[in-house]
């Protein structure tokens, strides 16, 4: 059957609507969780990781880059909303900005790195991140980050509103992959993933697409960083860029699936629901079981569950 | 105070040249990242803290036997994982993901076994007291590790350059599929040269109670960043550029230590961003950038 | 106004509902929630503590329950604990789990100073009393937050002043005139550093010729070792962790250097698990603090030092991979705070909790030495004198003699020549 | 001859570490024409379409296209100018639909409002694969696709690398009437190929390269009969 523009426009409206909804159940669905279940500090994390892994679905999924220093740009984000909060005594939202601001200027440092491959750019990214660490936790600069001693912000502590900023931080982390998703500029990452040098020969700019695609996974790391901070308003250098965020986000998308929607979403639900749950109950085997998940991942599903469907030429929102 | 630094970065630096030097075996023979390195190298060490505490063997029979044996654990590994992850599309990339799980259970089970404490060999056993060495004072183990070390690369050497496995195993390293065609057992030559990487990190663990002081099942992680950092310095894929990757890493990290000490730990990292950047082959290697 | 009506209101029900002078009725079981981590970098010294605490709740359990003064009865205590495996968002998680869905009565954080910050804004949010077992950081007391209290571990700038006044006071005498301070840079090791520089330049008795923090991963002290010889100081003190403090002991000994007076927080604090890294020679005349699980307090309540020690190997044999040292004293000493807390609570509320505890402040003395709280809830009364690790009467053995101040002394200070 | 060339390509060198892949090689091409780039393997015929597209920069020498100069211009920036390729093996966006394959070159790569994507999946005969992801097209529709994405940028000038391989005569005949058609609608095309039929078929001038120059211009009917090329043809050990 011949596909023709309008049948391809319909479809479009289509699948955004539903990938829309879908965003939007899961931001109203965290949102009721918290008048239901009291446990604030598991929802704020699920709804952490959510973004997390949506904003490094930007740059793995979209574009093909892995970057292991993710946690670089939640801890700029971090450390950007407290520096500012502490040294200037402005309300949070400002904070918040000055959180991304970190993120992007971190990014815009980082972009050469996108001139390299592969494992070399994941590890070097590892590298960035750990070296923005051990600059931020240096006690040399005790007078402005406060070093290794740790960030205390009671003056801001507000676990409601800076909840439901992080809400809508994940809302708008949604749409912006339902927009890639479905957009030209998203197909357009695809393309420079699949084989940047046919992308170029279709005229889409590589440099300027893979810029964009890295800035906006920043910035999403960014402001969830800016709003962990808020949220959690004590914290030490090794809990902002502790490695494990990076290692989280990345299983939780491998796991799910990346360049989709859902795939990140399923990720986080499955795996740090059984974490919270299993994590509890056996912990001593917890770190050995998920080490044995990723491994067999890798090997027999390295597309991600939603693979399972995809294969089968279903598409997944 | 500078060539004192020098000097104990040299000796320094052969240690960790030791400790990368099977990590770019693999690289260079299968391309991938074994991010389970340094979980290896802890269990060499606590392997030589088993068999000394337990039957008094002395570190350096230990390494003899941790040689043998991780080679021998080596090879099914090899086989179980290898061979699967490089018919995947990007394996250069999924190994550091599969790696990273599998440091993950090795850590898991050594903490469940023998509990998270620092575990370490006695200092005499590889003799206490200071030698000099162009006027610095260096511990003994230190010129033990890095005559190791010395010794390791040697044989890594003989065993390329000299033998006809190791012959198979540098076609291999040019090219896989061509060596493929042209009928070389391709997963044999890579299952040795992943057993012998094992082994080397086996080794360097076996020293490492002298060198870092002690074990503990968590220290992988760490090790893995400046194992990284020295093959990218000293080229990544060839395993002889380790010498100079472990070197120049020695001596910087012995500088910075001297003159600006709180800064030490930026050092690998930005050994590491700066090569790839400005050398991304590496001191001695070719072009590994995107085109 | 109309809250003060409310409960008023609520009273009468109450007082209608049950016998006139009836107190809520006694729970079955006492929860405390606590958090453990049993991997990652801060398993060493948090397991520790935790088997402490957990040989205090047996015991308890073993004679029938707490006491709780409230109740008039004893309740045996339910213990629900978490592992966070050293992860800071885990621990934040868990310290909720138990406040909001496990409704704990106590809850007490994990061990050291970054798994404790954490909990400190979530427990004050909750207005849930924290019992923090070793948490150091100068930035948990605020007097704007009552729910919080430090049990074992006195606050940083609290335990270098007896090295200090010994070198000022001993040291100078005996013409120890330079001194050089290394420390790794984190909340613990770092406070105590610049406390002691202060205290140095206050006194100007003792100059202070090299002072650097090395990140906290060090494991290799060679050359810093070198460095520091090449500036011949008559004192060095080393501040890290045990891994560091290993890693140091064992470069120093092999670089052959000398210096006078040498000082590391765990050589003594944690004498065993650094003998067995690094030998006695290394160690023989290492001054170092004096924990309480090397000094034979005299208890006004729970045991001894000897007979805790009796009662750890017991339950803990030789060979579990557990450490026994200071660690171990700080989890029991945890659980005597919360024995005598409900003991004399008025309730179980937490505020009433808050002020039973603060209560004890001064009266209570244990194996780890008297509890002493200002009012921020910073621990001030454990002391940690100074002490050296000088031969046994065997060849074979380190003891570790407590040198400074003169009160506490058992032995008298051995310095190099 | 036409007074200006589309294409000018003047003494153009590209080295590659010590080796000179391209040596001064000069032609030009007229809109409307098809040139035939033929050479043993090499001889620089691939690096030269590389360095015209934009994918590898020139070490010497100068390339006019439209008149103005397009050395160390970007390749998506040429492509939106009016130049495209095709690849030796196809390189499609594999997980994307054909549909979208086209799409994203018909939106990036500027051709003129309105442009008809239906209509070049049905001339391509594509159409009926719109929906189904690239990576599930044959070899020889990957190639189409490929020549489909470049169409979609509406190029001037077409640098069309060893369409032919792979091909059955069919496809192959098929093919070539195609690139006819093209050059008929007044588009330059540039066609590396080994297979002589083709280029006899298609071209309306040969170009011959050997290690790195251009030796010969004419017909390929000329070239086959000078003595010159048959000694780098056959004496070179490479046959094409």
């Amino acid at each position: 059957m011949p596909d023709t523009a309008s049948e391809a426009r319909n479809r479009l409206i289509r699948r955004v609507v539903l990938d829309t909804c879908i965003a939007a159940a899961v931001v109203i669905g965290m949102g009721v969780m918290r008048g239901v279940y009291s446990n604030e500090l598991m929802l704020f994390n699920f709804v952490v990781f959510l973004a997390l892994a949506q904003g490094l679905n930007i740059i793995y999924g979209f574009t093909g880059y892995l970057p292991f220093g993710y946690v670089g740009f939640y801890g700029a984000g971090a450390y950007g909303f407290s520096l500012v909060v502490m040294h200037l005594h402005v309300p949070a939202m400002v904070g918040m900005a000055a959180a991304a601001g970190a993120a992007l200027v971190l990014a815009v440092i980082l972009l050469p790195l996108l001139r390299l491959s592969g494992a070399y750019f994941a590890i070097a990214s590892m590298a960035a991140a750990q070296a923005v660490y051990e600059i931020v936790a240096n006690p040399d600069l005790e007078n402005i980050t406060k070093g290794p001693y740790g960030v205390s912000l009671s003056d801001v502590f507000a676990p409601a509103f800076s909840y439901y900023t992080a809400l809508a931080i994940l809302a708008g982390t949604l749409l912006l992959v339902v927009w890639l998703r479905n957009s030209r500029f998203g197909m357009s990452l695809q393309a420079i993933r699949d084989d940047s040098v046919s992308a170029a020969m279709a005229g889409v700019s590589v440099v300027r697409g893979r810029t964009i695609a890295w800035l906006l996974s920043a910035l999403v790391a960014g402001l969830v960083g800016g709003v962990f901070a808020w949220h959690i308003s004590v914290f030490y250098p090794d809990t902002a860029f502790d490695l494990s965020v990076s290692i989280f986000s990345t299983v939780f998308l491998l796991f799910g699936g990346a360049t989709t929607l859902c795939g990140p979403l399923l990720g986080v639900f499955i795996l740090y629901g059984i974490y919270n749950v299993i994590g509890i109950a056996v912990p001593q085997y917890f770190q050995f079981t998920y080490g044995a998940l990723i491994v067999l991942l890798v090997l027999f599903l390295p597309n991600g569950l939603v693979s399972l469907l995809t294969s089968r030429g279903i598409r997944v929102p | 105070m500078l060539t004192g630094a020098i000097v104990a970065g040299v000796v320094f630096g052969l240690y960790y040249t030791l400790v990368g030097l099977g990590l770019n075996l693999v690289f260079g023979v299968m391309r991938i990242v074994n991010l389970a390195h340094g979980d290896f190298l802890m269990l060499g060490g606590i392997a030589a803290w088993w068999l000394f505490s337990s039957f008094g063997l002395h570190p350096l029979v230990s390494a003899l036997l941790v040689i043998v044996v991780f080679v021998l654990v080596g090879l099914p590994v090899y086989y179980l994982v290898v061979p699967r992850l490089l018919r995947s599309r990007d394996s250069e990339m999924l190994s550091l993901i599969l790696f990273f799980g599998l440091s993950q259970m090795i850590e898991a089970v050594t903490t469940i076994g023998l509990g998270a404490t620092e575990r370490s060999l006695p200092p005499r056993l590889l003799g206490v007291g200071p030698m000099i060495l162009l006027g610095t004072r260096l511990p003994k183990a230190w010129i033990f590790s890095a005559a190791a070390s010395g010794i390791a690369v040697l044989l890594v050497y003989l065993y390329l350059y000299r033998t006809r496995l190791g012959t198979l195993t540098r076609a291999v390293m040019v090219s896989r599929d061509e060596a493929l065609a042209t009928g070389i057992d391709v997963n044999f030559v890579s299952a040795v040269a992943f057993g012998i990487s094992i082994a080397l990190a086996g080794v360097a663990g076996v020293f490492a109670p002298f060198i870092l002081g002690s074990i503990t099942p968590n220290m992988g992680v760490a090790i893995n960043i400046t194992a990284f950092a020295v093959i990218v310095v000293g080229t990544l894929g060839n395993p002889l550029g380790t010498l100079l990757g472990g070197i120049i890493y020695g001596v910087s990290l012995m500088l910075m230590q001297t003159y600006l000490s709180s800064w030490a730990n930026l050092l690998p990292n930005l050994l590491l961003i700066a090569v790839l950047l400005v050398r991304p082959e590496g001191i001695l290697g070719r072009k590994v950038r995107r085109a | 106004m109309r809250s003060k009506a409310l409960a008023l209101g609520l009273l009468c029900i109450a007082a209608a509902a049950g016998p006139a002078n009836a107190q809520p009725a006694a729970p079955t079981e006492i929860k405390i929630g606590a958090l453990y981590a049993s991997s990652g970098p801060y398993a060493s010294i948090s397991m520790p503590v935790f088997d402490g605490f957990k040989l205090w709740v047996d015991q308890v359990n073993a004679s029938g329950g707490a006491e709780v003064k409230a109740f008039g009865k004893k309740i045996p205590i339910k213990l629900i604990a978490y592992d966070d495996q050293s992860s800071t968002a885990t621990a934040a998680t868990l310290y909720n789990q138990l406040i909001t869905q496990d409704h704990v009565d106590l809850l007490v954080a994990d061990s050291g100073s970054v798994l404790t910050s954490v909990g400190v804004p979530i427990a004050k949010e909750h207005k849930q009393f924290l019992f923090d077992v070793s948490g150091t950081g100068a930035a948990f007391f605020t007097d704007d937050n009552p729910y919080i209290a430090l049990m074992a571990d006195p606050v940083s700038t609290i335990w270098p002043h007896y090295i200090s006044d010994y070198l000022a006071d001993e040291g100078a005498k005996q013409g120890i005139k330079t001194v050089a301070i290394l420390y790794s840079t984190n909340d613990f090791t770092g406070t105590q550093a610049a406390a002691l520089k202060g205290f140095f330049e206050r006194d100007g008795k003792v100059k202070v010729v090299y002072y650097q923090g090395v990140p906290t991963s060090t494991s290799n002290y060679t050359v810093l070792i070198n460095n520091i010889a090449a500036l011949n100081p008559d004192a060095v003190l080393e501040l890290g962790y045990v891994g560091n403090d290993i890693a140091f002991l064992r470069n120093l000994q092999d670089s052959g250097s000398q210096f006078r007076f040498v000082f590391t927080i765990y050589a003594g604090t944690e004498k065993e698990e650094i003998e067995k890294n690094v030998g006695i020679s290394a160690m023989t005349n290492i001054f170092s603090y004096v924990p309480a699980s090397n000094y034979e307090y005299t208890p006004n309540f729970g045991m001894n030092l000897t007979e805790f020690h009796d009662a750890w190997l017991k339950k803990y044999p030789v060979g579990s991979n557990v450490a026994f040292g200071a660690n171990a004293v700080y989890g029991y000493m945890a659980g005597l705070v919360i024995d005598r807390t409900l003991a004399s609570t008025k309730s179980l509320d937490q505020m009433d909790i808050h002020d039973a505890v603060f209560g004890l402040s001064g009266q209570l003395k244990t194996l780890d030495s008297t509890f002493v709280l200002r009012k921020d809830g910073a621990q001030i009364g454990e002391v940690t004198p100074l002490g050296q690790l000088q031969p046994a009467g065997g060849k074979e053995e380190l003891d570790l003699v407590a040198v400074y101040p003169p009160d506490l002394a058992k032995g008298k200070a051995v310095l190099g020549k | 001859m036409s007074p200006d060339p589309l294409l000018n390509v003047e003494g153009l060198v590209k080295r590659f570490g010590g080796f000179r892949a391209l040596d001064g090689v000069s032609f030009h091409l007229n809109p409307g024409e098809v040139l035939g780039l033929v050479g043993p393997n090499g001889s620089g015929k691939t690096t030269c379409i590389n360095v015209i597209c934009g994918l590898y920069a020139a070490d010497g020498g100068s390339v006019t296209y439209d008149g103005r100069s397009i050395i160390g211009k970007k390749s998506h920036r040429l492509v939106k100018a009016g130049i495209n390729r095709t690849f030796q093996s196809p390189r499609p966006f594999l997980s994307l639909t054909v549909r979208e394959n086209i799409e994203v070159a018909a939106h990036y790569g500027d051709p003129r409002p309105g442009f008809d994507i239906d209509a070049l999946l049905a001339l391509l005969e594509l159409d009926r694969y719109a929906q189904r992801p690239a990576a599930e097209l044959y070899s020889a529709q990957q190639k189409t696709l490929d020549l489909a994405r470049a169409m979609a940028t509406e190029p001037r000038l077409l640098l069309v690398d060893e369409l032919a391989a792979g091909l059955n005569p069919a496809e192959l005949s098929r093919m070539a009437d195609r690139l006819r058609v093209l050059a008929d609608g007044g588009m330059a095309l540039l066609v590396v190929e080994h297979l002589m039929g083709f280029i006899d078929k298609v071209t309306d001038r040969v170009v011959v390269m050997a290690a790195g120059k251009e030796f010969f211009g004419g017909t390929l009917a000329d070239a086959t009969r000078d003595p010159e090329v048959i000694r780098v043809f056959l004496g070179g050990g490479h046959h094409g």
